[in-house]
C-alpha cells in the first residue's frame, strides 16, 4: 500500500455536458475528477432544454459510461450524476491557479449556500414560509420562486440554498426547519486542492436582452421571450401545459410565433463579427417544436440572413421542418418589433420573393440570442496566465481546439471554444479528455477505477439472510414523526430478514462505525439500509458494506423521503411510515431472490486498428501511440496523409495541412509503436470489442495478413466532390474550386488581366437527388480563393452565388474580410440557380440580381464551382466488413447524432473526421483525437470489467431461435454457428432486459432483474393494503 | 401456371398408385428419403420416414389421423440439416405450423421437398382405431368427406378440423389434389420449379388442371369459414368473463400436455416448470392468505394465458392441444379465438409466408398509436 | 362502506417515468396511493408475464410507463412494449377483464404534472369499472 | 440588364469612400423600418448600396428616392454591419448634384405643387383609423397655395429654374 503511486486527478470547471462528458471520461480511464460549476447545479444549458436537434427528443442518459455502468449513477442525468472517480462540487468557483505542468494547486470558493445538504431533508417548509418572491432563473423568470429555493426541479438530491441577495434574513426559514440545516451566517469556505491538470468547460456567456444597446428595439414586451426562455415554454417544468404554449403577458395560448435570428451576432457595430452557430437549427428546432406541441394549427415564421444548417442531418431537418411542418421562413432581418394595444407583436418586412413590404402580427416573438464577448476567456487567461488571441478568446495550439497554447496539462471543451451544440460539445469533452489522459501518461501518476477494497466471496446457495439496517437520522425520528417502533416490529416479522438494527445517525463517523460492528456480527448474507439523504454517502455505506462482507449487489439503499414520501401530505405520518415498510419489504423482495453479481474482467487486446492514413487516422495513431498503445494504420493508398494533408497547402484561417502532414507523417513512421500498412485494405473482420481478428490485403501484391487488435478506429476521409452541372467539363474555364486553387499555386492561372470571375456555391449539394448535406467547407473555399483574386488582382470582379453562407462562428470575420475587399456575395434560391450556357466556348452565365430583383448576365473569364465533399467510395465495403451503418450519403452512422457521436453501435468500433461527416480540419483533428481517447479507454487496462448486472444465457433451456438476437438494441447477442450456442458480450449488453422477454422460457435472462424476483415484488405490491387506509 | 399430374386409381388403388409414383421420385433421386403417413404393423397410421422405394408399401397418407403434428416431427429431422433431400407429406395446419417453426429457426426447408395434402379432417386418434376396426379405408372416408359426411357411428373429426378454412396446404412444393379432383383420381399439382423438377424426375406427364378443383376448394373452405366463425361467435359468448374461462380450465391440471402436442410451442422446457415458477412454501401461505382460498396446483389459469401470449402469433388451429388434453378441456377454441384477434391485430397470419417477419420482432416508430392516445 | 380503493401495479421506466415520479414527488403533487410502482429498466423488459400475474393477484389495473417514442435509453424497448400491450389488451378484452384496465403511457422524466394527472386519470376510471372481476370471483385462483 | 457593358468598376470611390458601404450584407434591416420606404416608389437604401457596389452609374443617377430620406437615422442605428446607410444617402444626393448642377431634387417639385415632399397612403389610413383629423395640407387651400409658391419663386432655386414650376 505504501509505494502505491498517487491517483491522477484533473480538475475540470464547468459542469455542462461537455464538462460532464470530459469527467465521465476521464473517470472510466480511471483518473480522478474534480468537477466543478460556478452554478448552483450541474447540467449547464443542457438542464433546461428537454428536446435536442435534430432528433427533437432527449438522450442525456446515453453519455453515461456503457462498460463501467458499475461505477456510475445508471438514471436520468437530469436528476443527477455519480461516479465513483467524480467529485461534483457545484457553486464552486475557481479562483486561483499556481504551480505548473502535471503540479497544479487550484483554489476553490466554495460559495455558501446557507443550507447544509447533508443535513436538509428536502420537505420544503422552510420554502413555504419564505415570504420573498423572486424570479426563477431556471424558468428565465417565466415563474416565480423564494429567496430559499431547488435551483433545478428535477434533481435529486436537491441541494436547497438561500439566494442572499433576496433575502429579508426574517429567519422564518430557519424556525420551521426540524434539522437545523440552514445558517445564516454561512460563509464562502476556500479550499485548495492539488491536480495534475486542468480541463476547462465552463461555457458561454448568451446575450441578454436586458444589458444590450441594440435589443431595445425588439425586447418591447414581456412576450418577447429570448430563445432559452422558449425552451422553458416548452417544458412542463416551465410554463407548459395542458398542451399549450401561453403569452407571459396575459396567459393566452400563442397560435403565431416568430423568431429573429442573429440576436447580437453577426454584428460588427457591437464590435461582435461572429456567428453563434447553433441558433439556426435551434429555432427551426423550437419551430418544429412549436406545432408539435402547441398544436398544429400555431403558425411559426423564422426571420433570417443565412439559415446556417451545416452539421450532420442539419439539411434534412431544415427541410423536413419547411416541407413537412410548414415552418416559414424569410429572408430578411427586421429593424423592430412593435407592440400594439391588444398585446400582439407588430413586425414589418421586406419580403425578397415578392419584394414587397408586409406587416405581421404575432402572439411571441423569440430573439435567437447568441454568445457574447468572452469575459471567461480573459478571466481564464488572468488566472492561468496563459495568451489571449486578437478576437479576446484563449489562444490554442495551431489546428488544436482544445489545447491550451504554451500550456501543459490544460485544456478546454465545449462551447468556451465558441457556442457548440450538443454533438460537438461531446466530441471536444472526449477531446479535452484524451489530450489530458494523454499528458497524464507522461507524469508520475496512477489509474484507478473501483473496488479499493476487495469484493467478499459470498455463498449464492446460501438462503437468504437479510439485516436491515435503520438510520434514525436524529430528525426522521423525531421531528418529522416516522415511527421507528412500528417499523422495527413489522420488519423484524418479515420472513429470512435475520437482524433489524436501529442506528442514531448513518451519517456521523460513530454512526457508521457501529454500523460496521452490527453488520460483521449480524451473519447475513444480504443487506437493507433504511436512511434519509442516502445518496450523501452512498460510497461510504458500500464501502461498510463491503467490509463487513456483503457482495455489493446484495446491499439495497432505502430512501425514507424517496418513494415512501411520494404523494403522501407531509402530516401525514402514519401513512408515510405504513408506505415505508411496505416498500421496504418490496425491496427486501428483490433482493431474496437475487443471487450474489460480481464484476467480470475480459481481456482486451492491446493493439488498435485504424483505417485510413489521412491527418485524422495519423492524429488518432499517434495519439494512441504516445499513450504506449501499439497501433495498425492501414492506408489503401500508396501515400499517408490523405487529401488534405497531399494536396491542400493551405487554409482561408491560416493552416498549412500538407506542411502539417509532412510533419505528422515522419513522426508516425518514426514512432515504434505504429505499424503502417499502405496499399492495403481490411477485407474482413470478427470478433468484439477487446478481441477483433482482421484480415488485411495488400492491393500491390495480393498477399494478406491478420491483425488482432481490441479496438477499430475509421478514418476514412473524403475528397472534393464531383459535378455533372454547369457545363463543367465543357469549357477549360470552368473547373471546381480546388481545381482552380491548385492552377494558382502553380501558376498555371494568371488572373492580371481577368475581369470577372464567378463562383457558384452549393454546385450539386444540398439539392434532392444530389449530395443532400452541407459540405461545411466549400463557402470557406470561395472566400479563401477571392480573397487570392483580390490579392493578386483588386480590379478582377468577383461574384459568389449561394444560397446561405455558411462561415459558421469566428469563420464569419472571413466572409466579412471578403466583402471588404470588394467580393460581391448574390444569393439565389433553388428554384432559380443560374444558368451557364456556353458562347463561343465561353461560360455566359445568367443569374438572378436577389437584392436589384433584376436579371444579370455575365461573361466570366473564370467560372469556379464549389462542389462539395464526398464520401470515399470505400465507406459502402468498410460498413459491411465491421458491421457498422451507413447513412443515405455514404458517411459512417455514429451511435447516437447527439450523445455518442465518436462512437458505432458496434462496441469497440468508433469513427473520426470526414468518415463521420464533412468538417473543417482542426474538427477532423479534435475527432480523431476523441477517437483515440475512446479506444484508449477500453485498449489500456489490459482487461475491462464488465458491469454485474448483464444478460446471461441458460444454455439447457435455449433454442437458438435468436429472437433475443433479433431484439438486442445493443448487439450484444449473437448466435454462434460454429459452437450452435447464443452467446452475449458483457460488454456491450446493457442489461436492459429486452432478451428475457423475448425469450419465452426464461433461457435467456437479466441477472439481477429475473421474472423470480419482479414477481415476488408483485405479490409484495399486491399482499396488503396497510397504505390506503390512510388517505 | 402451375402444371398437374393425374393419377387415376380403381377402388383400393389409392396407395399403390401413390406409392408408385413416390418410388419413381425415390428411384430417379429426385429426393433421398420420404416422410408419409404409413399403416404400423399393427395398427394406426404413423409419420414414417424411408429411404427406399421397396419401403413404400404400407404408404397412406389420407387415412384420417394425425397422431401429432408432424411439423415438430420436420424440425428435429431438419433443423440440423442431414445434407440428404428428403419429401414429406403433410397436411395444412402441419405445413403452416412447419412455416413459423423456420422462422424460428427451429425448421430448415433448403433440402426438403413439402408435398402438402388436401385436408378433410382426421379423427381423434382414439376415433380412428374405431374407423379402422370398423374396416374404413382413407378412400372411404375421402369418399364420403368430399360428399361432406365425415361422421361416423358415435364420433366425427376434430373439432379443429371442421373449423379449418385451409384445406388446401400453402407454401408447398407439390399439392396432392383430392378436392375437386373427382371420383377414382388424384392430381399432384407442381407449386413450385423445385416440385416441377421433381414430378419430372419421377417420369410425371403433365396434363390439363382438373376443372372444377377451384369452386370445389372455395365452396369447401366458404362452409368451414361459416362453422369457425359461428364458433368463435358463441365461445367469444360464453367466455366473455373471466369466471367463464375459469370454469373451462377447472379441470387442468398443469400436466402441459397441450403445450407438448403444440407445434409451435417449441421450447424445449416450458418456462412454468422452470426455477421461476418452483414457489416456496410461504409464498403459497401468502397467496391463500391474501385471496381467502388458493386452488391447487396453482398457475392453471396463469399458465394458459401466458401461452397465449406466447403463440397466439403463431397458432395454426391444428387442435392437437384439444386432442392431448387428459381431461378432456376442449383447449384449441381458447387459442384460436385469441390467435385469430391477436393476428388480425398485427396483419399477421400464421403460416401464411415465409417472408413476414414475426409480430413482436419488428417495431415502428409511428405504429399502434391508439395503444397510448397520446401525441407529443 | 368505505369506497372501493383500485390497486395499480404501476411499472415504471428508470430512466424517464421513474424520473417524473420523483419529480412530482419532489415538487409534492400528491397523486393517489393507489399506484403501486414498480422500477424497471425499460418499459420493454415489461414481461407480458407480469402484467398477467398483477391481475391474477388481484390488481384492478396495471400502468405501464415508458419513454416517448425516440427517448428510450435502450433506443426501442417502449415500441417493443407498446406491441405488447397491444397483444394483452385483445386478450384482456376476450376474458372480460376488460382492456380499459391496462395502460400504457409516455411519460418522460420532466413531465412530473402529466404522472400526476395520468395517476389521478387512471385512479378514477378504475373507481368507475370497480374491482376487477377477478378479485370478485369466488374461486380465488392464482 | 447587362452589368458587364454598363458598369464602372469602382463608381464607389467617387459616391462613397468611407469603406463602410463593402460590409453590407444585404439583409435589408434598413429597409425594414425605414418612414420612407413606404413612399412611392420606396426608397430601398440596400438597393442604392448594391448599385453603388456594381457601379450601376446611369441607375444610380436616375434615382429620386434619395431625396425622399426624411433623416431619421433608424437605419444608421440598426444597420448590423455599420454601413452607415443614411451617410450613402447624403453622399448619393451630393453626387448627383455634383455630377448635374441643374438637377434640382423632386421633393422641391414636390413642395412647390402640394406643400410637402412625401404623399405617405398607410399614414393618411392611419390617421383615419384612429380617428384624427386629416393631415392640414396647404393643397386644400387655394390661395394660402399660392401666397407659398410666389413665396418660392423668390428662392433662388426654383427662380433659376421658374420653368419646371408652375
Amino acid at each position: 500500500m505504501a509505494e502505491k503511486k498517487p491517483t491522477g486527478t484533473v480538475l475540470v470547471a464547468g459542469a455542462g455536458i461537455s464538462g460532464i462528458k470530459a469527467a465521465i471520461e476521464l473517470a472510466e480511464t480511471g483518473y480522478k475528477v474534480l468537477l466543478t460549476d460556478s452554478s448552483t447545479q450541474v447540467g449547464g444549458i443542457l438542464a433546461k432544454l428537454d428536446y435536442q436537434f435534430p432528433s427533437d427528443h432527449c438522450g442525456m442518459c446515453r453519455m453515461l459510461p456503457m462498460v463501467g455502468r458499475e461505477y456510475s449513477s445508471e438514471y436520468c442525468m437530469r436528476k443527477s450524476l455519480y461516479h465513483e472517480n467524480i467529485e461534483i462540487l457545484p457553486f464552486t468557483e475557481v479562483t486561483g491557479v499556481t504551480g505548473d505542468a502535471g503540479k497544479y494547486s487550484v483554489e476553490l470558493k466554495k460559495k455558501a449556500r446557507y443550507v447544509n445538504p447533508e443535513v436538509c431533508n428536502e420537505l420544503g417548509k422552510c420554502i413555504d414560509v419564505c415570504p420573498v418572491e423572486v424570479e426563477d432563473e431556471f424558468n428565465h423568470g417565466l415563474t416565480k420562486r423564494k429567496a430559499i429555493y431547488k435551483p433545478i426541479p428535477h434533481n435529486t438530491p436537491q441541494m436547497l440554498l438561500i439566494d442572499k441577495n433576496a433575502c429579508t434574513e426574517c429567519g422564518e426559514c430557519v424556525n420551521v426547519c426540524s434539522t437545523n440545516a440552514i445558517n445564516l451566517e454561512a460563509e464562502d469556505e476556500m479550499e485548495t486542492r492539488e491536480v495534475n491538470s486542468i480541463v476547462l468547460a465552463s461555457g458561454v456567456k448568451l446575450y441578454n436582452t436586458k444589458d444590450f444597446e441594440d435589443a431595445k428595439s425588439y425586447a418591447v414586451s414581456p412576450d418577447v421571450v429570448t430563445s432559452l426562455a422558449f425552451e422553458r415554454m416548452l417544458s412542463s417544468t416551465g410554463t407548459y401545459a395542458d398542451g399549450l404554449i401561453t403569452r407571459p403577458s396575459d396567459g393566452k395560448p400563442a397560435k403565431k410565433i416568430a423568431w429573429i435570428q442573429c440576436m447580437g451576432s453577426r454584428n460588427r457595430r457591437q464590435n461582435r463579427d461572429y456567428c453563434s452557430s447553433v441558433c439556426c437549427m435551434f429555432a427551426l428546432k423550437e419551430a418544429v417544436l412549436a406545432k408539435e406541441k402547441g398544436g398544429e394549427d400555431v403558425e411559426t415564421t423564422i426571420f433570417y440572413m443565412d439559415m446556417r444548417t451545416f452539421g450532420k442531418g442539419f439539411q434534412q431537418y431544415k427541410e423536413n421542418a419547411v416541407d413537412e411542418h410548414g415552418v416559414k421562413l424569410i429572408r430578411c432581418r427586421v429593424q423592430e418589433v412593435v407592440r400594439q394595444p391588444d398585446g400582439s407583436l407588430q413586425i414589418r418586412y421586406f419580403d425578397p420573393e415578392t419584394n414587397e413590404f408586409f406587416f405581421e402580427y404575432y402572439d411571441i416573438v423569440v430573439l435567437s440570442t447568441g454568445q457574447i464577448p468572452f469575459n471567461d476567456h480573459k478571466n481564464w487567461a488572468d488566472l492561468l496566465s496563459a495568451e489571449l488571441s486578437p478576437q479576446g478568446l484563449l489562444a490554442t495550439e495551431q489546428y488544436s481546439k482544445v489545447k491550451l497554447a504554451g500550456k501543459q496539462g490544460i485544456f478546454m471543451c465545449g462551447s468556451l471554444m465558441g457556442l457548440t451544440d450538443v454533438s460537438e460539445a461531446m466530441s471536444s469533452g472526449i477531446a479535452a479528455a484524451g489530450e489530458a489522459t494523454n499528458f497524464l501518461t507522461t507524469i508520475d501518476v496512477e489509474r484507478r477505477l473501483g473496488e479499493d477494497i476487495p469484493e467478499p466471496k459470498t455463498d449464492n446457495r446460501g438462503n437468504p439472510k437479510v439485516a436491515v439496517l435503520v438510520c434514525k437520522c436524529g430528525n426522521l425520528a423525531g421531528a418529522e414523526g416516522l415511527d421507528i417502533t412500528l417499523l422495527e416490529s413489522e420488519l423484524n416479522k418479515v420472513k429470512d430478514v435475520e437482524a433489524v438494527h436501529i442506528v442514531e445517525s448513518m451519517c456521523s463517523t460513530e454512526g457508521q462505525d457501529e454500523a460496521l460492528e452490527l453488520l460483521k456480527s449480524s451473519g447475513c448474507n444480504r443487506l437493507l439500509v433504511g436512511a434519509c439523504q442516502p445518496y450523501m454517502y452512498r460510497r461510504k455505506l458500500k464501502d461498510i458494506a463491503r467490509k463487513a462482507g456483503f457482495n455489493s449487489s446484495l446491499i439495497q439503499i432505502f430512501d425514507f423521503l424517496g418513494i415512501s414520501r411520494r404523494g403522501i401530505h407531509e402530516d401525514d405520518k402514519t401513512s408515510w411510515t405504513k408506505r415505508a415498510i411496505h416498500e421496504i419489504k418490496a425491496d427486501i423482495a428483490m433482493m431474496k431472490e437475487k443471487p450474489a453479481l460480481s464484476v467480470q474482467s475480459m481481456p482486451i487486446n492491446e493493439n488498435a486498428l485504424i483505417i485510413g492514413g489521412g491527418i485524422g487516422g495519423m492524429q488518432s495513431a499517434l495519439s494512441l501511440a504516445n499513450r504506449g498503445v501499439p497501433v495498425h494504420l492501414v492506408e489503401k493508398s500508396g501515400e499517408l496523409g490523405g487529401f488534405a494533408g497531399n494536396f491542400i497547402s493551405s487554409t482561408v484561417d491560416g493552416l498549412a495541412p500538407m506542411e502539417m502532414a509532412k510533419d505528422m507523417k515522419l513522426k508516425v513512421f518514426e514512432n515504434k509503436k505504429i505499424t503502417v500498412h499502405l496499399n492495403a485494405e481490411v477485407e474482413k473482420t470478427e470478433g468484439t470489442l477487446g478481441s477483433f481478428e482482421s484480415k488485411v490485403v495488400y492491393n500491390e501484391n495480393g498477399e494478406n495478413t491478420y491483425l488482432h487488435h481490441g479496438a477499430t478506429i475509421l478514418a476514412t476521409g473524403g475528397h472534393e466532390g464531383a459535378i455533372n452541372e454547369y457545363s463543367y467539363g465543357e469549357a477549360d474555364n470552368i473547373m471546381t474550386q480546388f481545381e482552380f486553387k491548385q492552377g494558382l499555386e502553380k501558376g498555371d492561372i494568371d488572373v492580371s488581366a481577368a475581369e470577372d470571375i464567378v463562383m457558384i456555391q452549393c454546385a450539386g449539394s444540398r439539392e434532392k437527388g444530389k449530395r443532400e448535406y452541407c459540405s461545411r467547407i466549400c463557402c470557406m473555399w470561395a472566400v479563401a480563393n477571392a480573397l487570392k483574386i483580390k490579392e493578386k488582382n483588386p480590379d478582377t470582379r468577383v461574384f459568389v452565388l449561394y444560397r446561405d453562407v455558411m462561415t459558421y462562428g469566428f469563420l464569419e470575420q472571413y466572409y466579412t474580410k471578403a466583402r471588404l475587399a470588394g467580393v460581391i456575395f448574390v444569393s439565389y434560391e433553388l428554384d432559380s440557380k443560374p444558368d451557364v450556357e456556353i458562347v463561343e466556348g465561353k461560360p455566359v452565365v445568367k443569374f438572378h440580381e436577389s437584392v436589384l430583383n433584376a436579371p444579370i448576365e455575365l461573361t466570366p473569364d473564370y467560372l469556379l464551382l464549389s462542389t462539395g465533399v464526398d464520401p470515399e467510395p470505400s465507406n459502402t465495403a468498410l460498413s459491411e466488413t465491421f458491421g457498422v451503418d451507413l447513412n443515405s450519403d455514404g458517411f459512417f452512422t455514429e451511435a447516437d447524432s447527439k450523445w455518442r457521436p465518436i462512437e458505432f453501435k458496434k462496441m469497440g468500433a468508433f469513427l473520426a473526421g470526414v468518415a463521420h461527416s464533412p468538417m473543417p480540419l482542426p474538427d477532423v483533428i479534435m475527432q480523431s483525437e476523441a477517437a483515440a481517447q475512446k479506444a484508449f479507454t477500453y485498449l489500456s487496462g489490459g482487461e475491462i470489467q464488465t458491469a454485474r448486472i448483464t444478460s446471461t444465457v441458460k444454455d439447457a433451456l435455449c433454442v437458438r431461435c435468436q429472437r433475443c438476437v433479433t431484439v438486442c438494441p445493443f448487439e450484444a447477442r449473437s448466435y454462434n454457428s460454429q459452437e450452435d450456442r447464443i452467446e452475449v458480450d458483457a460488454a456491450a449488453c446493457q442489461g436492459c432486459g429486452m432478451c428475457g422477454v423475448a425469450c419465452r422460457n426464461n433461457a435467456a435472462e437479466v441477472s439481477g432483474w429475473t421474472d423470480k424476483q419482479i414477481m415476488s415484488v408483485i405479490d409484495e405490491k399486491l399482499s396488503d393494503d396497510l397504505e390506503l387506509s390512510a388517505i | 401456371m402451375s402444371k398437374y399430374v393425374k393419377l387415376s386409381f380403381d377402388k383400393g388403388g389409392l396407395n399403390t398408385q401413390l406409392a408408385e409414383f413416390f418410388s419413381g421420385m425415390l428411384e430417379n433421386q429426385a429426393v433421398d428419403a420420404l416422410m408419409a403417413p404409413m399403416a404400423q404393423p399393427k395398427k394406426g397410421v404413423m409419420q414414417t420416414l424411408v429411404t427406399s422405394k421397396d419401403n413404400l408399401e404400407p404408404l397412406d397418407p389420407f387415412a384420417p389421423v394425425m397422431p401429432v403434428n408432424s411439423a415438430k416431427l420436420a424440425s428435429s429431422l431438419t433443423a440440423k440439416p442431414s445434407g440428404k433431400r428428403i419429401a414429406m407429406v403433410l397436411r395444412s395446419c402441419e405445413v403452416r405450423a412447419l412455416v413459423e417453426l423456420v422462422k424460428l429457426k427451429q425448421a430448415n426447408l433448403d433440402d426438403t421437398l413439402l408435398i402438402g395434402m388436401d385436408c378433410l379432417g382426421r379423427y381423434e386418434n382414439t376415433d380412428f382405431l374405431k374407423f379402422q376396426a370398423k374396416q374404413g379405408t382413407s378412400e372411404s372416408f375421402l369418399e364420403g368427406a368430399l360428399n361432406g359426411k365425415t361422421e361416423s357411428e358415435g364420433f366425427d373429426v376434430a373439432g379443429a378440423c371442421k373449423i379449418c378454412e385451409q384445406p388446401v396446404a400453402p407454401n408447398v412444393d407439390i399439392r396432392i389434389c383430392a378436392i375437386g379432383s373427382g371420383a377414382g383420381s388424384l392430381y399432384l399439382e407442381a407449386v413450385t420449379e423445385k416440385g416441377e423438377e421433381a414430378l419430372s424426375k419421377a417420369g410425371a406427364k403433365f396434363v390439363d388442371a382438373p376443372g372444377g378443383r377451384d369452386d370445389a376448394v372455395k365452396k369447401l373452405s366458404a362452409a368451414r369459414t361459416e362453422a369457425r366463425d359461428a364458433l368463435f361467435a358463441s365461445y367469444r359468448e360464453e367466455t366473455g368473463t373471466f369466471d367463464a374461462l375459469e370454469e373451462k380450465l377447472a379441470a387442468c391440471i398443469n400436466c402441459y400436455n397441450c403445450r407438448v402436442a403444440c407445434p409451435v410451442c417449441y421450447c424445449k422446457e416450458c418456462v412454468f416448470v422452470t426455477d421461476t415458477f418452483r414457489h416456496k412454501g410461504e409464498q403459497f401461505i401468502g397467496w391463500a392468505n391474501s385471496k381467502g382460498s388458493l386452488k391447487m396446483p396453482t398457475d392453471t389459469s396463469f399458465y394458459h394465458l401466458t401461452r397465449i401470449t406466447h403463440i397466439a402469433a403463431f397458432c395454426v388451429g391444428c387442435g392437437q392441444c384439444t386432442s392431448a388434453c387428459p381431461n378432456d378441456i376442449d383447449v384449441m377454441p381458447i387459442f384460436r379465438t385469441s390467435a385469430a384477434k391477436a393476428q388480425a391485430r398485427f396483419d399477421y397470419e400464421a403460416g401464411r409466408s415465409l417472408d413476414e417477419p414475426q409480430p413482436l420482432s419488428v417495431f415502428d416508430n409511428d405504429e399502434l398509436l391508439e395503444v397510448t392516445g397520446q401525441s407529443k | 362502506m368505505s369506497e372501493f380503493e383500485p390497486k395499480i401495479v404501476s411499472f415504471f421506466c428508470n430512466w424517464c417515468t421513474y424520473t417524473a415520479a420523483d419529480l412530482a414527488g419532489t415538487s409534492r403533487l400528491s397523486y393517489p396511493p393507489n399506484i403501486k410502482i414498480i422500477r424497471v429498466m425499460c418499459s420493454g423488459m415489461v414481461d407480458p408475464k407480469y402484467v398477467l400475474k398483477a391481475f391474477l393477484n388481484g390488481a384492478d389495473g396495471v400502468l405501464i410507463g415508458g419513454c416517448w417514442p425516440g427517448d428510450c435509453h435502450y433506443i426501442n424497448g417502449n415500441l417493443k412494449a407498446r406491441r405488447r400491450v397491444a397483444l394483452l389488451t385483445e386478450l384482456l378484452d376476450q376474458y372480460g377483464i376488460g382492456p380499459d384496465r391496462l395502460w400504457l403511457r409516455w411519460i418522460a422524466a420532466s413531465e412530473g404534472t402529466m404522472l400526476k394527472e395520468v395517476a389521478d386519470e387512471m385512479t378514477e376510471k378504475l373507481k368507475e369499472l370497480g374491482p376487477s372481476p377477478l378479485n370478485k370471483t369466488t374461486t380465488k385462483v392464482a | 440588364m447587362d452589368i458587364k457593358t454598363e458598369a464602372i468598376k469602382d463608381l464607389w470611390k467617387d459616391v462613397d469612400n468611407t469603406g463602410d458601404l463593402q460590409h453590407c450584407f444585404g439583409c435589408s434591416t434598413c429597409l425594414a423600418g425605414c418612414p420612407a420606404s413606404y413612399g412611392d416608389p420606396p426608397l430601398l437604401v440596400r438597393n442604392l448600396a448594391r448599385k453603388v457596389l456594381y457601379g450601376l452609374e446611369e441607375e444610380l443617377f436616375e434615382e429620386d428616392t434619395p431625396w425622399a430620406c426624411v433623416s431619421c437615422s433608424r437605419c444608421e442605428e440598426m444597420c448590423p454591419m455599420d454601413v452607415k446607410p443614411f451617410e450613402l444617402i447624403l453622399h448619393i444626393r451630393m453626387w448627383q448634384s455634383a455630377n448635374d448642377e441643374t438637377r434640382v431634387p423632386p421633393s422641391i417639385t414636390e413642395i412647390y405643387s402640394r406643400g410637402y415632399t412625401q404623399a405617405v397612403a398607410t399614414n393618411e389610413e392611419l390617421r383615419e383609423q384612429l380617428g384624427l383629423q386629416p393631415l392640414p395640407t396647404i393643397t386644400k387651400n387655394e390661395e394660402q397655395l399660392k401666397l407659398f409658391q410666389e413665396m418660392l419663386m423668390k428662392t433662388p432655386v426654383v427662380a433659376a429654374n421658374d420653368y419646371m414650376f408652375g
